[in-house]
């Protein structure tokens, strides 16, 4: 088995008529936190939503696992243990907390039991919620359930788009220190605009603009490379 | 200093569970003012009840001494109180340009009008334009608005919401998803609108940077109460504001 | 019966080289003497849809009628006949407009149709407006010959107020107790109405008048209502499929002493009707009822045409209506001018598988045997059929006059 | 105005109007009048559906119940009084105004009731319609209806044929010119995002309450002239069917573009017509209604946005690649 | 009392029939939302080829398997062709469903021909009996047994299972349900199969009730069972019971006590429904 688990070749998607990704490669090594940073429009959630097979891959080729997984079904790219929380949350907003976490339970084995639970202790809010509809949650709650439903599934890899969106600081330090925790046996791709989080957990980073990956490095150096931030993050 | 909003005892609850607990506030004219709290404290919420889209089960809103607790949304922004949104909500299928003219249209006045041709208006469609410079998005102006990246619905949401010119302007979270070289720039722009100090800002951010800059006030809402209201700093060091809600990393970085 | 419509339009194309005794090559000259040399008859039925047994029926009986008529050369007074049908689809619009397409484009001399009343009634109007003679068949609503009546309609088929007649005919007598069921619309209500009239002429007693929803799924409440009126007979007046003859068995009616009595329909749904076998009432027709040379041509000529099927219930109004055109142009040597036809028609007297019928002078009703049945098992067929207990004669039978 | 600032496709609209004054020259059998006047009064019914389901996003299954009142209410008034021009304005006038007053109450509706709750409870209403029609025998003659004469000069084809022309083409101006007010603006932002405009400053139900009253009249007046060409009326004038043909034109020509539901209802006549002309070809085709069926069909596989949506959608952003190319591609 | 009894019970028959019909379209409309204007096609199919294989075996119970089959087959084709394309989309639904529907229906009569079609019970169940002053139809109890049946199953099912959370999930987003890991098109094709199981096993009962089949049927009956799943407020098949045994009971009585109005019935208990219950009896809102 190669250490690389995911690895995007030059790929090219279409969404609609406009050519968004216009060749993005980079390569995911088992285990630890990959960061997938860019500005608004850049692409980043179009590659997440291109490896989960939501968006047809036109040009290149996605591996995960030695195997190509470019264009299956999603659900089969889903059951093949990458779990996935997207941008905008997908909260079913007319099911129950519970119902919601229900729909998502691949297994109802021990494993599963003691992740929720230790997801129900990382958000309690969730417990307290359970019987209301997804709808009806705060915005913050509402990306809590999505971080939830995402882990309560054993994945080898979890593509996370923005966890830190809408959430307080404090949850945002739980949702951080989850990440850790989980990068022990399960690999992350992380698309996150909370530069100290990301900075904090990312091993290794890339740099998407206008559709294209255009650099990549360990998180380390980014910290150290002013120059670099400023050029493609805004950031000094 | 002059209070424009004032909530007496302001309550809703859901089912059994009290969101907004007895809020009385008042908020000063021309200010800024940001509230923080937890996730589901109530500060969305809160917007709710303030811009009409709830009705409380119990107390009353003022706004600039009139009580408005009857009035429905819509009047509610007719005599100028305009909201962003922290769900991004826009017209999903039509073009940006034509998100923002509807703002701009309704702020004109231009209601019943059915008889002229709506292009017969190019000064709507001007200031459409102007207003998505000042958000940096003019260049998505005939992109389809469902279309957009996450980040550029929120500023085609503060562009409808500054269309609208309102004395009172409710911002919920937005900057939540914009991309961090854009942050500043949006800052910017609401620190524009605050420095010709004719309008009054509220905002709910969990940034908490953003709120130590630009606040004049900071109002604490936890489970639903108002527990604590004060100058930025002040907040800061509160106890409770400190371990309930900021937990660990923003000391941290304060250090760093 | 794939290839009728085939016939239709062949028969009307090949019959133009056949034709003799007439100067076809002279006829350039005016259109209006063109028309001259032949006769033309729209038909409007209902030839797709909810109706279309019917518009078939009447369809095959308008064309046998034609054949026999004119010994099956097409002519009539050296003219041929030429016919076109054309599908109402039950729409009143498509009905009006095949109509105007028939007296504009086709130029027809005469109207024949149709399957509904409703569709009837939107044409009527353009008999009158073309000045041509429309022929009603198989449509019953009264006021198409009463308050919608015009001079230039004539209807062979029977009325409502005549199945009335004749089911009154059937049962009623001094004292006797007699409830209704009818649909809760028009054809319903204008059947009840003139069965009450001729019923109470006739000295029964109408103990109740029960309407049900023509769709509805379940008649219970509409079947203990009339239990509990206690009638020696429940007259029903009934059309279309979703019907409540299950029911009124399942309710033990008959059981209870209460006769059934109703108008005996087409074959297909007479095959819906074997819990009703012992049920007196009447029938328009059924192809064993009547005793003339005109049915047993019929009954032979369809069997022999159709893979032995029998004429049903609407093939002899066809077959009278066309019967009644040639025999009007007869007398009038082929002339087919309205007014004078209009003369000749009004009191005319024809031959048709039901016996003499008369068109009346007053409302131009044709007046035709109506036969009293009673439903009884049979060996040959799968469907109860109708036997006949007596013939009521057209003067028995005879609606009230409604045009006035 | 300035002559100028007309857009390109009004003038287009304007020849075409002007073009169709021409057609009974040209087209003289009666029949083929009578169909495409009946093409021109399904096309204003159809155009008042479009401002609901187009415009404001309101399904409704009842729309046919204004339909009806315009036509019971010309055929009433015709057979009541003299058959005058005179008395054929009066016609006009009750079925305006029972279509607004009924129109308005429907639409005040729209504010409790969402979607389909609110499609079927239109259903509902048109179905009580049609009840009192079957009922109220005096009045309507039950469900055999009745006919009714009119005035000499409404007689004459030709003349129908101008006016039903000329209400079509004002109708479609007023109405184009309706949708592309700021006020028709609104409607189409009430359709994507009804919350969002309220708290905009716009008083939703108002304009859906406006949007209901507009289409209602015209679907009244379609039932007006639908009455005239019949001088016949029964209760079919509230039949669902109606409902669904008019639905269906306004589908099949594309929802939103008012051009649409004129061109779907041409369609879907001439389709009618011309498929049932088959059946004296071929007795195969005597089952027509099976042809008829898969033209929806094919529509909907290949005009999904309706006919002039999809070619809108086609023309206005030609693609810079196609995406279904690159889908072919890649699957090799 | 009798009277009551009598009324409630043949009442309660006319619901259960009409509950048999909604059923596959509280799956298909209410849960799937898909605006199925097609499912009347279905029922006229499941009653044909269901009569057509009880009187050639005379055995009623193969009716009702061939109906069921022909219910599944035709789902599995309608599925695929015709819903597959349009879902989400309620404008598109209409014109393609009701376009197929003319098919369908068309086809009947070339299959079958355009007559009407009697029909009869089996013989056990044909007749009632007699409980004092009171008719008990067999075939209507046996059609309140089957009903009953239908209905706990399938509630049984839909809360035993993820199968209906996944496809009131997958309805709201789509994306979002496959990303977890479902194969969200099969659950549908699976489920609209079903519910055209269940309206082809209508088909056939109601035939039998009726004593007749026709093509022209479907139409007429679909349009019953969408109001039944939007007063029972979409969705859940104990809205959908307890709205069909309303209409049947409504029906019933209004018929025998306010005999004028029982043509407005099922309209005027819709109207009164929606005005004081927007989202339906059982709906949330
Ligand atoms: N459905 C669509 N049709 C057309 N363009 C689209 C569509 N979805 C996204 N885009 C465009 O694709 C580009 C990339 O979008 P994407 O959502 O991947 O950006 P992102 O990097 O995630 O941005 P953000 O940080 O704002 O979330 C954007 O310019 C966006 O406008
Ligand atoms: N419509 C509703 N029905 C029921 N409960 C609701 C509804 N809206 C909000 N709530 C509950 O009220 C509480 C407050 O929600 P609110 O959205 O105001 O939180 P918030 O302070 O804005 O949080 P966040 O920072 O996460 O956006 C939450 O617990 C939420 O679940
Ligand atoms: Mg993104
Ligand atoms: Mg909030």
């Amino acid at each position: 088995m190669s250490n690389s688990l995911l690895k995007l070749d030059q790929v090219e998607a279409y969404i609609q008529k406009f050519h968004i990704l216009q060749g993005v490669s980079f390569d995911v090594k088992r285990g630890g936190v990959t960061v997938l940073l860019g500005r608004n429009g850049a692409g980043k959630t179009t590659t997440l939503r291109t490896i989960m097979g939501l968006n047809q891959v036109s040009k290149g080729t996605i591996t995960y696992n030695d195997e190509n997984i470019g264009n299956l079904p999603t659900h089969q790219i889903a059951n093949k243990g990458i779990g996935y929380v997207p941008e905008d949350q997908g909260i079913f907003s007319d099911l129950t907390v519970g119902e919601n976490m229900r729909v998502a339970m691949k297994k109802e084995d021990e494993g599963t039991t003691k992740r929720m639970e230790w997801v129900l202790e990382l958000f309690p809010d969730l417990k307290k919620f359970w019987k209301k509809p997804g709808g009806a949650l705060s915005g913050g709650q509402k990306q809590m359930l999505a971080i939830a439903r995402a882990y309560v599934n054993e994945n080898e890899l979890l593509l996370i788009d923005e966890p830190s969106k809408g959430l307080a600081p404090i949850i945002v330090d739980k949702v951080t220190e989850s990440i850790e925790q989980m990068k022990e046996d399960t690999t992350i791709l992380l698309v996150e605009q909370n530069f100290m989080m990301a900075s904090k957990i990312g091993n290794q980073f890339f740099i998407i603009d206008d559709g294209k990956t255009v650099h990549e490095g360990q998180m380390e150096e980014l910290k150290q490379d002013k120059l670099l931030m400023k050029k493609y993050l805004g950031i000094a | 200093m002059e209070a424009i909003l004032e909530t007496k005892d302001l309550s809703i609850a859901f089912g059994g569970h009290v969101a907004v607990d007895s809020v009385s506030v008042q908020i000063s004219e021309k200010k800024f003012t940001s509230i923080i709290g937890p996730n589901g404290a109530g500060k969305t919420t809160f917007f709710n009840l303030l811009s009409g889209q709830l009705s409380p089960t119990k107390g009353s809103v003022y706004f600039k001494g009139q009580d408005i607790t009857k009035l429905r949304t819509t009047d509610r922004t007719r005599i100028g109180i305009g909201r962003s949104f922290q769900i991004t909500n826009v017209f999903p299928n039509l073009t940006v340009l034509e998100n923002v003219r509807l703002a701009v249209q309704s702020q004109a006045k231009v209601r019943y009008q059915m008889i002229a041709h709506f292009l017969h208006y190019k000064r709507f469609e001007q200031k459409a334009h102007e207003l998505l410079e000042r958000v940096y998005l003019n260049d998505k102006a005939s992109s389809i608005a469902v279309n957009l990246a996450h980040g550029e619905k929120r500023k085609l949401e503060i562009a409808m919401l500054l269309a609208l010119e309102t004395e009172l302007l409710l911002l919920d979270e937005p900057t939540a998803g914009m991309s961090l070289e854009e942050v500043p720039a949006i800052i910017e722009v609401i620190k524009e609108i605050k420095r010709q100090e004719d309008r009054t800002i509220v905002l709910i951010e969990h940034k908490m940077d953003m709120i130590m800059d630009m606040s004049d006030e900071v109002l604490v809402l936890f489970h639903g109460e108002l527990i604590a209201q004060g100058t930025p700093e002040e907040i800061v060091e509160n106890e409770t504001v400190q371990s309930a809600y900021l937990g660990g990393s923003y000391n941290e970085q304060q250090l760093t | 019966a794939c290839n009728d419509s085939d016939d239709a339009s062949g028969s009307s194309g090949s019959s133009e080289g056949s034709t003799e005794g007439t100067s076809e090559g002279s006829s350039e000259d005016a259109a209006g003497e063109d028309t001259q040399e032949t006769i033309k008859i729209g038909v409007l039925a209902s030839l797709t849809g909810a109706l279309e047994a019917y518009g078939d029926q009447t369809k095959k009986g308008f064309e046998l009628g034609l054949d026999y008529a004119t010994d099956g050369t097409m002519e009539v007074a050296g003219k041929k006949i030429e016919v076109f049908f054309e599908d109402t689809e039950t729409d009143p619009t498509v009905a009006r407009q095949k109509a105007i397409g028939l007296l504009e484009d086709q130029e027809v001399d005469f109207l024949v149709g149709s399957s509904s009343s409703g569709d009837t009634l939107a044409v009527t109007p353009l008999a009158e407006e073309y000045e041509k003679i429309m022929v009603v068949e198989p449509a019953a609503a009264d006021s198409i010959t009463g308050s919608e009546y015009n001079d230039y309609i004539f209807r062979t088929a029977r009325n409502s107020a005549q199945d009335a007649v004749a089911a009154a005919a059937s049962i009623a007598g001094e004292g006797v107790k007699i409830a209704t069921l009818a649909p809760d619309y028009s054809f319903g209500h204008d059947g009840v109405a003139a069965f009450v009239a001729a019923a109470e002429n006739l000295g029964a007693d109408i103990v109740h008048e029960e309407y049900a929803d023509q769709a509805a799924t379940d008649f219970t409440a509409n079947i203990q209502k009339i239990i509990e009126s206690d009638p020696d007979y429940l007259y029903v007046v009934w059309a279309g499929a979703n019907s409540p003859w299950n029911q009124i068995s399942d309710m033990r009616l008959q059981e209870q002493g209460i006769s059934i009595t109703t108008g005996a329909p087409d074959i297909a749904a007479l095959a819906t009707m074997s819990q009703l076998v012992g049920m007196e009432g009447f029938t328009l027709y059924y192809h064993t009822l009547p005793d003339n040379e005109v049915n047993d041509w019929l009954v032979k000529e369809h069997a022999e045409r159709f893979d032995g099927a029998v004429p049903d219930l609407f093939t002899p109004g066809g077959m009278s209506a066309a019967i009644s055109i040639v025999e009007a142009l007869k007398q009038n040597d082929g002339d087919a001018d309205s007014a004078t036809l209009i003369d000749i028609m009004e009191g005319m007297s024809f031959e048709t598988p039901k016996g003499t019928m008369t068109f009346r002078p007053e409302d131009h009703q044709a007046l035709q045997e109506m036969y009293s049945i009673t439903l009884e098992e049979s060996d040959d067929v799968d469907y109860p059929v109708p036997v006949l207990n007596r013939v009521l004669t057209p003067e028995e039978t005879a609606p009230p006059i409604m045009n006035q | 105005m300035n002559i100028r600032n007309v857009e390109k496709s009004t003038w287009i609209f304007i020849i075409i109007g002007l073009l169709l004054f021409i057609v009974p020259f040209i087209v003289t059998g009666r029949s083929m009048q009578f169909i495409i006047i009946q093409i021109f009064i399904f096309a204003i019914f159809a155009m008042s559906y479009d401002i609901l389901l187009g415009f404001t996003g309101i399904i409704s299954f009842g729309h046919v119940m204004f339909f009806g009142i315009g036509a019971y209410s010309t055929a009433i008034v015709m057979d009541r009084m003299d058959a005058t021009v005179m008395s054929f304005f009066i016609a006009i006038l009750v079925a305006v105004v029972i279509a607004s007053i009924v129109s308005f109450i429907v639409g005040a509706l729209t504010l409790r009731l969402k979607s389909h709750f609110y499609a079927m409870l239109t259903l509902a209403l048109a179905g009580l319609f049609l009840v009192a029609a079957e009922k109220w025998r005096s009045l309507t003659g039950g469900n055999d209806g009745f006919t009714f004469g009119l005035p000499e000069i409404l007689r004459d084809s030709h003349h129908l044929y101008v006016l039903c022309l000329v209400s079509l083409i004002l109708l479609f101006f007023g109405l184009r010119r309706f949708t592309k007010s700021p006020f028709g603006r609104v409607l189409m932002a009430i359709r994507e995002n009804e919350a969002r405009t309220e708290s905009l400053g716009y008083k939703v139900l108002h304009y859906k309450v406006i949007a209901s009253v507009a289409a209602g009249v015209v679907a009244s007046i379609a039932g007006v002239l639908y009455a005239l060409s019949l001088r016949f009326v029964n209760t079919g004038v509230f039949a669902t069917d109606l409902t669904i043909d008019v639905l269906l034109m306004t589908i099949i020509g594309g929802v939103g573009t008012l051009v649409g539901p004129i061109l779907g209802a041409g369609l879907v006549e001439l389709a009618h017509h011309w498929l049932s002309g088959l059946s004296e070809v071929h007795w195969i085709f005597e089952r027509w209604i099976i042809l008829y069926g898969t033209v929806y069909i094919l529509v909907v596989i290949f005009f999904p946005l309706g006919i002039i949506g999809t070619l809108q959608s086609k023309f206005m952003n030609r693609p810079i690649k196609g995406l279904r190319e690159h889908r072919k591609t890649a699957g090799k | 009392m009798d009277l009551i009894i009598s009324l409630t019970v043949n009442g309660l028959a006319t619901g259960m029939l009409i509950f048999l019909l909604a059923a596959g379209l509280t799956l298909i409309f209410g849960l799937m939302s898909v605006l199925n204007f097609a499912h009347g096609g279905l029922f006229i199919w499941g009653a044909y080829t269901g009569v057509w294989s009880f009187q050639m075996t005379g055995s009623f119970i193969v009716g009702i398997i061939v109906a069921i089959i022909t219910g599944l087959l035709l789902g599995l084709v309608t599925e695929r062709l015709i819903i597959r394309p349009v879902y989400g989309n309620h404008i598109q639904q209409i014109l393609i469903t009701l376009g197929f529907m003319l098919v369908m229906q068309e086809f009947i009569k070339v299959v079958f021909g355009p007559d009407q079609k009697a029909v009869f019970p089996p013989e056990i169940l044909q007749g009632s009996f007699l409980v004092g002053d009171i008719v008990l139809i067999k075939y209507r109890l046996f059609i309140i047994a089957v009903g009953l049946l239908i209905f706990i199953v399938s509630s049984l099912i839909l809360k035993r299972t993820r199968v209906g959370l996944i496809v009131r999930a997958g309805v709201m987003n789509k994306e979002m349900v496959q990303s977890l890991g479902i194969n969200i098109k099969l659950v549908f094709m699976l489920v609209f199969m079903v519910g055209a199981a269940m309206a082809a096993l209508s088909g056939i009962m109601h035939a039998v009730y009726s004593g007749v089949i026709y093509a022209e049927m479907g139409l007429e009956f679909s349009i019953l069972a969408f109001i039944v799943v939007v007063i029972g407020g979409m969705g859940s098949f104990s809205g959908s019971l307890f709205a069909a045994i309303l209409v049947g009971l409504a029906q019933a009585f209004m018929a025998y006590y306010v005999p004028a109005l029982s043509l407005a019935v099922n309209m005027l208990l819709m109207t009164v429904v929606l005005i004081f219950r927007p989202q339906g009896l059982f709906g949330k809102g």
